[in-house]
């Protein structure tokens, strides 16, 4: 699974990408993210603001209860400030 | 997106290419500040995500024109570093209805700041860096719009 | 008013000159159509009252300065024979925030377009030639903002 | 007295600017309207459409009740339609 990081949660992981292996029982975002902080203390410090995470699955603003798959792009990143 | 400074004339030349039918353009050009929290910033840098930008900024121009009679409108966001003074974001719109042109505006900006995925980090003069936090201001702004679309 | 073409970015330029406070700004750009009523215009000519003009933009000006926090703004209008597709009136606000530049713009017009004292005549491409009505619905534009100023 | 036309109401006078002498017993702007609409037929012809006729005393939008005096400017024209 291709998983991108995006602006501080970029910088407390330590890379902008990475590919993952989908581990049996993660069937959704949130469950995804539990199994991503246990990765790293990079992973735990980013994932650590939970608030303030946000989060696509496919290029499309998911939440927790959103199901992933191995095929699927999913990027997490803080609430957004363009403009 | 572009890293290419914007250009207004150019971008407007565009969107009334061939058309004389258009009664009103509204614009809207955000421009890089030069202080935060009462430290002056050094420099900008926009980050943003490859090919959701994309699809967000034609889904948010999509609801602009179902939502209003427009001609057409122009969303162009520089990434990359910016100085105090230059244009981060520009929106253009062109309608028969001046009401429509700067009503389509202000929905095009709001829900830019709010669903197109952009992260400015600011560098000040000292050579501290932050990231910007979102402002709740900017999610109340783009609420008043209902849902996008 | 001018004769001249009205240059967008010089004017921003000149609005924002050695100013980098400004968060956004907000611009309404009128264009004239090709067609009223159904007949092709051949071209638009301007009247106004010269000194009563100055004045009125002055006024409509110094309303949107008193009520929204602007750091500046524009009111540009062009007078004598004007051809399809030009620019008629240009607007502009700079205000730290988007929607007071946004708001003001929509201000500015709305005021412009029932205070101040200019006047369209259409020539049509059989050659006649008629003054434009006004129109109620600009009154109402107006009116939402209560009194001027 | 300082008389000025725009617009149709220019047209219909034949002209855009005049000085008349202002009449002992006109006072208000109602009362110059009605001496002025007896100048000629022009006069009478641009005047006929009174709901349409606006007016401004020395450059500012006035009403019938305005006071006027022989110093004044004193303009006549349609509702206006710029921008």
């Amino acid at each position: 699974m291709k998983i991108l990081y995006f602006a501080w949660l970029r910088e407390r992981v330590g890379r902008g990408q990475e590919d993952i292996e989908l581990p049996a029982g993660v069937t959704n975002l949130g469950e995804l993210i539990v199994h991503l902080t246990a990765l790293s203390p990079g992973h735990a410090s980013a994932f650590a603001q939970g608030k303030l995470v946000r989060a696509a699955v496919n290029q499309v603003f998911a939440d927790p209860s959103t199901p992933v798959a191995a095929s699927d792009e999913v990027a997490f990143f803080p609430p957004v400030t363009g403009g | 997106m572009q890293t290419d400074i914007i250009d207004l004339t150019a971008e407007m030349a565009r969107l009334t290419a061939g058309r004389i039918d258009i009664g009103g353009i509204g614009s809207f050009v955000g421009v890089v500040r030069d202080t935060a929290s009462g430290r002056r910033i050094a420099s900008m840098t926009l980050e943003h995500y490859p090919g959701m930008t994309e699809n967000a900024l034609a889904e948010i121009a999509d609801g602009a024109m179902q939502r209003w009679e427009l001609q057409g409108c122009t969303l162009v966001h520089r990434v990359g570093e910016l100085q105090p003074g230059e244009m981060i974001v520009l929106v253009l719109t062109a309608s028969p209805h001046r009401n429509a042109a700067l009503e389509a505006c202000a929905y095009l900006i709001d829900w830019l700041k709010t669903r197109a995925p952009f992260w400015k980090k600011e560098r000040f003069e000292d050579g501290s860096e932050a990231w910007v936090d979102a402002r709740e201001s900017d999610d109340l702004a783009a609420a008043r719009w209902g849902a996008l679309g």
